[in-house]
């Protein structure tokens, strides 16, 4: 066992734990924060491998960071989209859950026109 | 024309909607419809170029980006199989669009909020497919893919209403758990082969724990973005809550990307004894889908929830190649045909019934099945472009739906997959009730005839649907050498056995 | 000499590690919220300042002694405003309540 | 040298981190929003120690992490504010036990 | 064991505790903050790991931005404990934490099966560099190599920020967000960010000036400038600008739009989509990269804004 490997266990073990959130949280910002932790974990099992790919002295793989830099932006405007998206349904509906009822799909007067 | 020369056309067909669509929004307002309507035609030429080419050469075709060869740089192919599909998208992107101009046309100056974000999401929508159909990469398809869901997102509650939220905030959340999934079996493979290109992957790719948990981990996110049973919540909400241009597009190409990309994982990069072991697992959703899709379709009260849960039961049907097209038999080339025309007749005819259901409740101020009585009098090429749509889905001929349907029927009997057969028979059945459903109570004369007459229906948008669901069903007369450009590259052993 | 320069960083590192200690211990002990906040800013702001302290003969070149202060500056700055801005509102919601 | 920096920014570190890990029940937001700050000066300085060590870049992490770290909490009684303003309660700002 | 596997193993530890205590804590503003925690220590074993150039980009954004778009909306939008619906039975609750156990166990598995010999394109990356001019792979990977996923990701930013604008309300489109300022003025804060403010410019244009040779880039300057821009709404002193305006528009397009001019040039002068011709590669990318940092310090500043909120004047 050496210190990337266990990067790559943590990264394993909060996939784990953000999928747990991201299922189980019926508030909507928790679950946005799980994706988040979720995706922290993708990030650090790059980093490792990236680690790993230590060649030519250069410390780190090249590429699986910038894969990860590309990553963590992409991550940054899910967020935000469904932050927003959120904040816009807790106006609506005036709480941050989807209701324990399943909505009736499009409304009597969805005259989608 | 050589296969080089004309290989500029892949990056082409990306480039295009990008470009239109920044030019969209910089220059704001009603220039974006314009953009928009005028990129359309340009990109179909663009994706029949490549299809010819591809067509011409009989073999993939390949551009290596910025000349820097993968693994480190990034390649784009097109195969037959890519090449229909981005035909496909840029027709129904051209024809969603000019039936969006009835809905989301502006005329006036000031920039409004659901025109001007519509067009920049079709523009978006149709770039973010031509990379999936393209890549050969699969970080770089993990871009497209994010960019697709952050353009279909929004389409989904372009009218604001709570519901429309609230199902949209549902598939965002689907769709994230979906790509960061994805993103984690690409770094897995990156770690055991290091590699990411498709072509160089398949070449190392061994039987071994990394790969398994890597394509599982990125099956699992992909089958989330494509709605497949069990993970089909999100889908019905969505597709029925947007305008119907957007259900259009959203149902006919968006959840086909994700389909798209399982097939690259399955056939194209997997070996083949990891792909055996999986098919019929995959086959096995795939029918549950078809089952329990329908069955809801039947029980659907609203006509978009009706054609929404028949997605899910269609999409079903594009798993069935899985078990079908793998190994060296005689019947894998059908199943490959089959599974691709399916994609393709499913998308011209979802696209028509969601366009016609826009008609219907246009013309009747809602979409209530049970209240359809005389509709066939007052909106009468509406219900005709949705029951020629019906008749591709459940499987009539002469229709792309039956062809599609009979090929994988055969392919399935000839290979000794009974169960599957069985699945498509029912599944056609099911389809046939839940049209007739529909169709029946349309054609049905009015209790008390009403005095409103048929000017309620736009003749434009009707032609549009036509138009659409006519496509669907003129799928059935491509002639025979369709299907051996639909193999030209299509996955090792399907390709080698017809040479 | 460096000798003499390692002994200083060391002092003046271990006098850091020791106001970071102090700040955990005041977050963990003082009885309100106010107090917490000003002696948690406080030992936050001696603390990185020993560290930068220590470490000042260390750096390389200039620039990374620069760099070094201009950390210390702006976590400084960004501190203190927050402190400041959230005691405010504590007060005002005190007065309010 | 090299190993007196790197005891040094690992006790900073875990010194903040268990105070932050004490303090993230409440009482007050405040005080988890102080701990988290506590926590990102130690950070910085564990950084700062690992550049000693000769970790390149490192300083321009923590000049990042110090240049972003009142953000987080002016977004805090940003928010605060204007939900007091708009006639929300906030409950725990003030010195009343949370939670 | 080493010292150092020790201090990595309290770090992964600390860190995973803490992305425990953000996905169990019951309290949602405890759990962003604790995920704002988890986001700094993850900048640290990014440093450990030897990837600065994550470590800066998970400081200024994976931490700092979203920290602050998380703790905003946590405190808009609340517990809402009376109006939540009944959450999943203890028994659905162990399943699906046995389940999500499972996904980490196979992730744990294939980790350690993962070969002795890692695959590395480490050397190939530095091989090529001398063609780009460039100094640090990692930017020659995004600006080079996969140029395309970093031109796709610059547009997936603008077409973000439509996306959340989408969420608007008929009548405020083309208006400014909500307010960012503070309600009253406040001295301190205008002092900081009068402070902060050039020291954020220099930083952030050393940070992607820096990109070409050492750890930096586009990206992590832009979000530097993103948070000192909001740092400058915030005090008041400017206000978040009109969403319909032809010159925000243009800024937000201009660095994708220019990274495609140059790319699609590259048909014509360097025989191949996003090619750089011979020798001038370098002083493409640094233009490419200033013109990006400007459009994604925009656009990541408006992405936290949120939807506009305020009807404008024509």
């Amino acid at each position: 066992m050496n210190s990337v490997t266990l990067a790559g266990l943590a990264g394993a073990a909060m996939v784990g734990l953000g999928l747990f959130g991201l299922i189980t949280h019926p508030h909507l910002l928790r679950k946005i924060v799980s994706f988040n932790v979720m995706g922290g974990g993708v990030f650090l099992l790059f980093g490792a491998i990236a680690r790993r790919g230590d060649a030519a002295g250069i410390g780190a793989d090249p590429v699986p960071q910038a894969l990860v830099i590309t990553g963590i932006v992409v991550a940054f405007s899910a967020t935000a989209l469904a932050v927003a998206l959120l904040l816009r349904l807790d106006r609506e509906i005036g709480r941050p859950f989807f209701p324990a009822k399943e909505l009736a799909g499009p409304s009597e007067k969805d005259g989608a026109t | 024309m050589s296969a080089a020369s004309a290989s500029f056309l892949l990056p082409s067909i990306i480039i295009l909607p990008i470009a239109a669509m920044l030019l969209a929004f910089f220059l704001g307002g009603r220039r974006a419809m314009q953009i928009a309507l005028i990129a359309s035609p340009l990109g179909l030429a663009l994706a029949s170029g490549i299809a010819f080419v591809v067509w011409q050469i009989d073999q993939p075709l390949v551009y290596v980006i910025g000349g820097w060869a993968p693994p480190l740089g990034v390649a784009l192919r097109a195969d037959g199989f890519s090449a229909v599909m981005l035909v496909t998208t840029a027709l129904i992107i051209a024809l969603t669009g000019c039936f969006a101009l009835g809905l989301f046309g502006t005329k006036e100056k000031p920039e409004k909020r659901a025109p001007f974000t519509f067009w920049m999401l079709l523009l978006s929508v149709w770039a973010a497919l031509n990379g999936v159909f393209l890549g050969w990469d699969l970080f770089n398809c993990y871009v497209g893919l994010e960019m697709l869901t952050f353009a279909a997102v929004p389409l989904v509650c372009l009218d604001g209403r709570a519901a429309t939220l609230m199902a949209a905030l549902r598939y965002l959340l689907f769709a994230l758990l979906g790509s960061a999934l994805y993103l984690l079996g690409a770094a897995l493979l990156y770690g055991a082969y290091g590699a990411l290109d498709i072509g160089l992957l398949s070449a190392r790719i061994r039987s071994e724990p990394a790969a398994w948990v890597a394509l599982a981990a990125m099956t699992a996110g992909l089958l989330a973005k494509t709605a497949l049973f069990p993970l089909h919540l999100w889908l019905p909400p969505a597709h029925a809550g947007a305008p119907p241009p957007a259900s259009a597009m959203l149902s006919a190409l968006v959840v086909k990307a994700s389909f798209f990309l399982v097939v690259r994982l399955w056939l194209n990069l997997a070996p083949s004894e990891m792909a055996e072991s999986v098919a019929q697992i995959l086959a096995a959703m795939g029918a549950a889908a078809i089952i329990v899709g329908s069955v809801l379709a039947l029980r659907q009260a609203r006509l978009k929830l009706l054609i929404a849960y028949s997605t899910v039961a269609q999409i079903g049907y594009l798993f069935l190649i899985f078990p079908l097209a793998l190994g060296a038999h005689p019947w894998v080339a059908s199943a490959w045909v089959g599974g691709a025309l399916q994609a393709v007749s499913h998308a011209f005819a979802k696209a028509a019934m969601f366009l016609s259901a826009g008609l219907i409740t246009q013309a009747l101020g809602h979409d209530r099945i049970a209240e359809f009585r005389g509709l066939g009098r007052k909106a009468a090429p509406a219900v005709l472009a949705f029951g020629l749509g019906g008749v591709s889905l459940m499987g009539l001929p002469p229709s792309g739906g039956f062809a599609a349907k009979w090929l994988l029927l055969t392919a399935s009997i000839e290979s000794g997959h009974w169960t599957w057969a069985l699945v498509i028979a029912v599944g056609g059945l099911l389809t046939a009730g839940y049209v007739y459903r529909v169709i029946a109570p349309a054609l049905a004369p009015e209790e008390v005839p009403s005095p409103t007459s048929a000017a309620h229906v736009s003749l434009s948008g009707a032609a549009l649907a036509l138009a659409l669901a006519l496509s669907a069903i003129m799928l059935f007369f491509v002639p025979p050498e369709f299907s051996n450009f639909l193999l030209a590259g299509a996955p090792g052993a399907i390709a080698k056995l017809v040479r | 000499m460096t000798l003499a320069i390692d002994l200083f960083s060391v002092l003046c590192i271990s006098g850091g590690i020791f106001f970071f200690l102090a700040g955990a211990v005041a977050l963990l002990r003082f009885p309100d919220t106010l107090t917490r906040l000003h002696a948690l800013t406080k030992a936050d702001n001696l603390g990185l300042g020993l560290v930068v302290l220590g470490l000042l003969p260390q750096a390389a070149n200039l620039l990374a002694a620069l760099k070094l202060c201009l950390v210390w500056v702006v976590l400084q700055l960004a501190g203190t405003t927050l402190s400041q801005l959230i005691s405010r509102v504590a007060k005002d919601k005190a007065r309010q309540g | 040298m090299d190993s007196f920096f790197l005891a040094a920014a690992a006790i900073i570190v875990l010194i903040t981190a268990i105070g932050l890990f004490r303090v993230l029940n409440g009482p007050t937001k405040p005080d988890r929003l102080m701990a988290a700050q506590l926590l990102g000066s130690g950070g910085v300085a564990a950084l700062l120690l690992a550049e000693a060590r000769g970790a390149r870049g490192a300083i321009d992490v923590a000049l990042v992490l110090a240049l972003l770290a009142a953000f987080s909490g002016i977004a805090f009684v940003r928010a605060a504010v204007m939900s007091r303003r708009s006639g929300d309660e906030w409950e725990d700002l003030g010195d009343d036990p949370g939670d | 064991m080493s010292a150092t596997f020790v201090l990595d193993a309290s770090f992964a530890a600390l860190t995973l505790a803490l992305a425990a205590y953000t996905i169990l804590a019951r309290d949602t503003f405890a759990a962003v903050v604790a995920f704002i925690s988890y986001g700094l220590l993850l900048a640290l074993v990014w440093v450990r790991l030897s990837a600065v150039d994550v470590a800066l980009t998970e400081a200024a954004i994976g931490s700092g931005v979203t920290g602050a778009l998380l703790i905003g909306a946590a405190a808009r939008v609340g517990d809402g404990d009376a109006s939540a619906p009944p959450g999943l039975k203890p028994l659905e609750k162990l399943v699906c934490a046995l389940l999500c156990a499972a996904v980490s166990a196979g992730i744990a598995v294939a980790v350690l099966s993962l070969p002795a010999q890692a695959p590395t394109l480490a050397p190939l990356a530095l091989e090529q560099l001398p063609a780009t001019g460039l100094g640090n792979a990692v930017t020659g990977v995004l600006l080079a190599y996969r140029a395309i996923d970093t031109l796709l990701e610059a547009v997936v930013l603008v077409l973000a920020l439509i996306g959340i604008w989408s969420f608007a309300r008929d009548d405020h489109w083309g208006g400014r967000p909500e307010a960012p300022s503070m309600p009253e003025p406040n001295g301190a804060l205008i002092l900081l960010a009068q402070l902060l403010a050039p020291l954020g410019i220099i930083v952030g244009a050393h940070l992607v000036w820096a990109g070409a040779t050492e750890p930096g880039g586009a990206f992590q300057g832009a979000t530097i400038l993103a948070a000192v821009w909001i740092l400058v709404m915030v005090a008041g002193m400017i206000d978040a600008p009109p969403t319909g305006r032809r010159w925000l528009r243009f800024a937000l397009v201009g660095g994708p739009a220019l990274f495609l001019v140059i790319g699609v040039a590259g048909f014509v002068v360097a025989g191949a989509f996003l090619a750089y011709p011979e020798g001038y590669a370098k002083p493409l990318i640094l233009i490419i990269e200033v013109a990006l940092t400007l459009s994604i310090a925009i656009a990541l500043g408006l992405l936290a804004l949120g939807a506009p909120a305020r009807r404008e004047k024509p």
